[in-house]
């Protein structure tokens, strides 16, 4: 049997319900078949789409990613072919598969979250909605929301009303208390939290003295950003009962136990998809041979065992 | 598409930089077509470094690159018996020849990779296969016997005139079409640094000369799941501006495709 | 001559006057003599003292510093003997030497900050005070001051009303806007701006399960901060004119060129000295060797050059 | 202290992971007095690494260590002829003797490093030296022969008693104690594993016999500038809590000067 769907891996809190804790992260596995040669989706808990918008996104101008200290600054900018022919075009391929489907859903206004999820929920295509309200490479919107707790709460209201599916609100790292937009997010009936989007950063050639991205500015992610990344998911936990979805910098299923440890249901992994695209095995790989070490019979168990013993 | 373990059967120091590499990777070598390329991970580095296939036989497959920073110097210094870990065959793996009756081949420098998989491949092919190949000097023009025998007319410009004429690539291919004139049939196929691109494209696009040309852009993923690689795109969107990935699309495209001007602004 | 006395090298803005734009970052070069045999007070523009507070204090307890991801967390905790005998025992032996001294200075009430200020003020021992609000590794005070305009704005109002010293303003990244700080900083007489501090971060340790730092979370830097470090420069010189001392990540005079082509005026290293404890000659060497091969004329031309191109 | 890129000498895989290795650096060697430790540049990873000066003459030093993780293992793949980027000699370098008549000293593992150049170093000093090195088993009791001529007396012990007495090193300490008994004029010098440094100093303590211990800690920068590297000391402050620089003020400190119980449940 297939490490990635041993029991024990189940994740089974609130409305998060997986059969295992691995997750693409949203923008760095396409739309789940692409590499299915080489990293299958069954292999993941969930498949996370690559961002939507309301209307077709051509996305920022390249280049679009560079390699800087240990990690990479990415200015894909949402580029995207709206959600007119979405489900048709980018779900239904993957929705063979046995694993769930998240979309990620993207708006320069308010209104767009809400006019994707109508459509998203007309079909019943896909298992969870995240709501990104931070992505840095957009000019309107984006991290703007995810900044504001007023924006988050006006949001996460109007996209509640719209579909009774799971919603996930994915968090920005760029702020002052993760706390406040976690608790905006809740009081208005987010079910889920994911974090973190990728930090604002910039790479100048000092050569061209330009900078190295078209777009100036991009998203910085990769294993630089994982300490920082586990310190916020130890804080939302804080704030939060409800299930979080752990990322940023995951490299290893070492990686992975950590966010666990820290709070984390379960996790996902964007970047090092580049460097191993079959690492979702291999993590899952590693929770087994974790679990049977440590004598822990379910993944429920990882999950906080560190972060409860400084605050229960 | 495959990730698999290589071992390097042979790695060969060029000289100024250059070096040829060949490793075992059966999968890879039985699929690859000219045009494809790998993604090799380097060690010294985060994200894998894409090089073009430059050969293939029954089981391995060979590369031909130059160390220009942290990533393929790192490669440069693998032994034989070592294992490198390879994604690949990427890309759309195919010059588009239409039935050329004259395949005009243009290389510049490490440019010189996918256009010798190219001669390899179709040695047997009908068309009539010219190569121009441009380089600083003598010691960097490589592989001379090879290409003398797999092409069937070859031109080597250098630009101190160590070997072949004195001077820039395009400037020869412009002195063979004054002569020889364009025949009908013909396709141009080109790669190298893009300011030589750049001139060949124009050259053929005034010809009109369909121009098969392989391009470079910095990479995520390799394979159509990050969107880091786009080109702009000679066509437009709704919001003015349309890229297409250079990883799955490319990197082999007719010029018609590019939106030359971004492009070239960009690079 | 030495090139850190090269007069191309001097910062000459508002009220930052130095010899040569690299300064010792806060808490990585003790008080400046210690490592005089193998790094030399002199070859800097300026020294930042260890941060003082008002009382003594004994710091976190041990370990206080993990490597992670190629930067380190620490969490020292402000260990130092207090404003008591600190001019004596620390000012006065650098004193001696022909560089600037700047004074880092700590509360865990802003009365603190007032009552500091007066000290170093009566004494006029130091060139500048660096109010540094955005210390995480303290229970009280640190950084929950440096993420609240509103108390920022009283902090630097009530050192101002103490001294006619230059003072600066250190600020954390950890905050949503961080125009929004700096203004509040301008606004109650600020001079100057240093960033950035450290980043909260936590590492756990799976064998243990327990975190790895005495003190639980420390604060994160060396090289993976340096393009979000890049990035807050950017959104700095965008809100303010006042002159810039930029840090975060510095381990070589090219990472300094691009600070300086980001906005900053000066730049400052923590973490690489214990790499390179020589490390600020390099850098200096670098930049006149930069500005000969790009035909700088002076320092000046070079702050914000990339930025300039892309906001006026 | 200086910063200096010394050539390595030699460099010996002694097995089972630990090493030996020599390198020239004047500077250093001249400098350097039992307890001092340097500060190793490894490319593999950030901080500097603390390897304890096991042994010198006239302009080489050499370091005994243990590869135990990413930077030890790249120090363990040098070659003689490399460069390494050393700062040194680091540390109080002082093992406190007032005048002791008879010097115990007790090692664990690697923690023979210290101890073995302080034997080297006193080697005609009047005082009586006892060594007592604890090991997992016979090959992992390095340099015995040095050994046997540098102490005066030599007790080897070994986990499975492959070599001398079958048990841990505080045990055959306390053994030798039942037997001789104290004498005044006695000091216990120790360095190994936390676990064995806590028993010889509870023993010492509690037959009054002065403690000399060498520990180890983080350290960011290995020269007094951070305040990373600190042990709870016993003389609390103000606020309850006080600690003291192990890389300025140790690494060898009197063992009454540390709060045992914050020390030992610390690591
Ligand atoms: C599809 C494709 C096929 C290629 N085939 C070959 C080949 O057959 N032989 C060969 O020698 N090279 C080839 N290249 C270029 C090669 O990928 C780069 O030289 C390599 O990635 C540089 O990595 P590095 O770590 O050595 O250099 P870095 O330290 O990353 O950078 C060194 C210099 O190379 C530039 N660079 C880095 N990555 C790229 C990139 N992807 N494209 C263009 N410039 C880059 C950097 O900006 C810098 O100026 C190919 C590139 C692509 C996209
Ligand atoms: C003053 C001093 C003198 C020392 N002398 C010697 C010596 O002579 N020979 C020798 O073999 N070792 C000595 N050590 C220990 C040596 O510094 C560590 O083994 C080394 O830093 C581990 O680095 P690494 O990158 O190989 O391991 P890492 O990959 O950093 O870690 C591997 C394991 O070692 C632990 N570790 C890492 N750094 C230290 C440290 N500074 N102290 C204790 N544990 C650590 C880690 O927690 C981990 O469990 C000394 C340490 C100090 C502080
Ligand atoms: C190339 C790239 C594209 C991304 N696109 C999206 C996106 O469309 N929507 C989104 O919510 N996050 C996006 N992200 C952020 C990732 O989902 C993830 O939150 C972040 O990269 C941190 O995880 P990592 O360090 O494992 O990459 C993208 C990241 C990268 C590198
Ligand atoms: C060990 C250590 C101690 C520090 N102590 C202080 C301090 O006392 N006051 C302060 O303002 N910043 C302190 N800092 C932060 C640094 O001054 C600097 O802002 C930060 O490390 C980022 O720069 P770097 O990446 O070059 O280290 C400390 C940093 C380190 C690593
Ligand atoms: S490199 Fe990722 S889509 Fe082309
Ligand atoms: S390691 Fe920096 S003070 Fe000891």
């Amino acid at each position: 049997m297939l490490c990635c769907e041993d029991s024990r891996l189940q994740v089974d809190k609130g409305r998060l319900k997986l059969k295992n804790p691995v997750i693409s992260a949203s923008g760095t596995f396409g739309y789940g078949i692409e590499l299915q040669d080489i990293a299958h989706p069954e292999h993941y808990g969930a498949i996370t789409l690559k961002g939507i918008t309301a209307k077709p996104r051509a996305g920022n101008p390249p280049p679009r990613i560079v390699e800087v200290s240990g990690g990479i600054i990415n200015s894909v900018g949402l580029q995207n072919d709206g959600i007119e022919e979405f489900v048709d075009k980018k779900v239904l391929p993957i929705k063979r598969y046995k694993t769930a489907i998240i979309a990620n859903i993207n708006g320069t206004t308010a209104d767009d979250y809400f006019l994707i999820t109508e459509k998203l929920n007309e079909h019943e295509s896909v298992d969870y909605i995240e709501i990104n309200v931070s992505c840095p490479n957009v000019k309107e919107g984006g991290v703007s929301f995810g900044k504001n707790p007023k924006a988050v709460a006006h949001i996460v209201k109007g996209v509640r009303e719209k579909t009774n599916l799971p919603l996930i609100l994915k968090l920005t790292p760029q702020v002052t208390d993760i706390g406040e937009i976690v608790r905006a997010a809740e009081d208005n009936g987010i079910d889920i939290i994911s974090l973190i989007n990728t930090y604002p950063a910039i790479a100048i050639n000092i050569n061209t003295k330009k900078p190295v991205l078209g777009n100036i500015r991009g998203g910085f992610s990769g294993p630089p950003v994982k300490p920082m990344a586990i310190n916020l998911v130890w804080e939302t936990r804080a704030a939060t009962n409800l299930p979080i979805i752990g990322m940023g910098g995951i490299s290893c299923w070492e990686d992975a136990v950590e966010f666990l440890l820290a709070g984390a249901d379960a996790v996902a992994v964007g970047t090092w998809h580049f460097i191993e695209p079959d690492i979702a095995t291999k993590i899952n790989q590693g929770l087994c041979n974790y679990m049977d070490k440590e004598q822990f019979s379910s993944l429920s168990e990882i999950t906080g065992y560190t972060w409860r013993q400084y605050n229960d | 598409m495959n990730q698999t373990s290589a071992t390097i059967t042979a790695i060969r120091d060029l000289g100024a930089g250059y070096f040829h590499l060949e490793a075992t990777c059966p999968e890879i070598a039985q699929q690859a077509l000219p045009g494809h390329f790998i993604n090799v991970r380097c060690e010294s580095v985060l994200l894998r470094r894409p090089l073009a296939v430059f050969s293939v036989d029954a089981s391995t497959i060979g590369i031909f690159f130059k160390a220009c920073g942290k990533g393929t110097s790192w490669l440069a210094q693998r032994r034989a018996g070592e294992e490198i870990d390879l994604v690949g065959p990427l890309g759309k793996g195919l010059f588009e020849e239409n039935n050329a009756k004259r395949v005009i081949l243009v290389a510049g420098g490490v440019g010189l990779a996918p256009l010798y998989f190219y001669l390899q491949f179709n040695k047997k092919s009908p068309a009539k296969k010219i190569l121009f190949y441009g380089a600083r000097n003598a010691q960097t023009v490589f592989f001379q016997n090879e290409l003398l025998n797999l092409a069937d007319e070859c031109y080597f410009v250098t630009e101190d005139g160590s070997l072949g004429e004195k001077g820039l690539v395009n400037e020869e291919l412009r002195r063979f079409y004054l002569t020889e004139g364009p025949k009908d049939g013909d396709v141009v196929m080109t790669c190298g640094p893009n300011a030589m691109i750049k001139t060949i494209i124009s050259f053929a696009e005034a010809e009109n000369i369909p121009c098969q040309v392989s391009l470079e852009s910095y990479m995520g993923c390799g394979c159509g799941v990050c969107l880091s690689c786009v080109i702009p795109a000679a066509d437009s969107t709704q919001d003015g501006e349309s890229y297409f990935r250079l990883c799955t699309e490319g990197p082999v495209v007719d010029s018609r495709r590019i939106d030359k001007q971004k492009f070239f602004n960009m690079v």
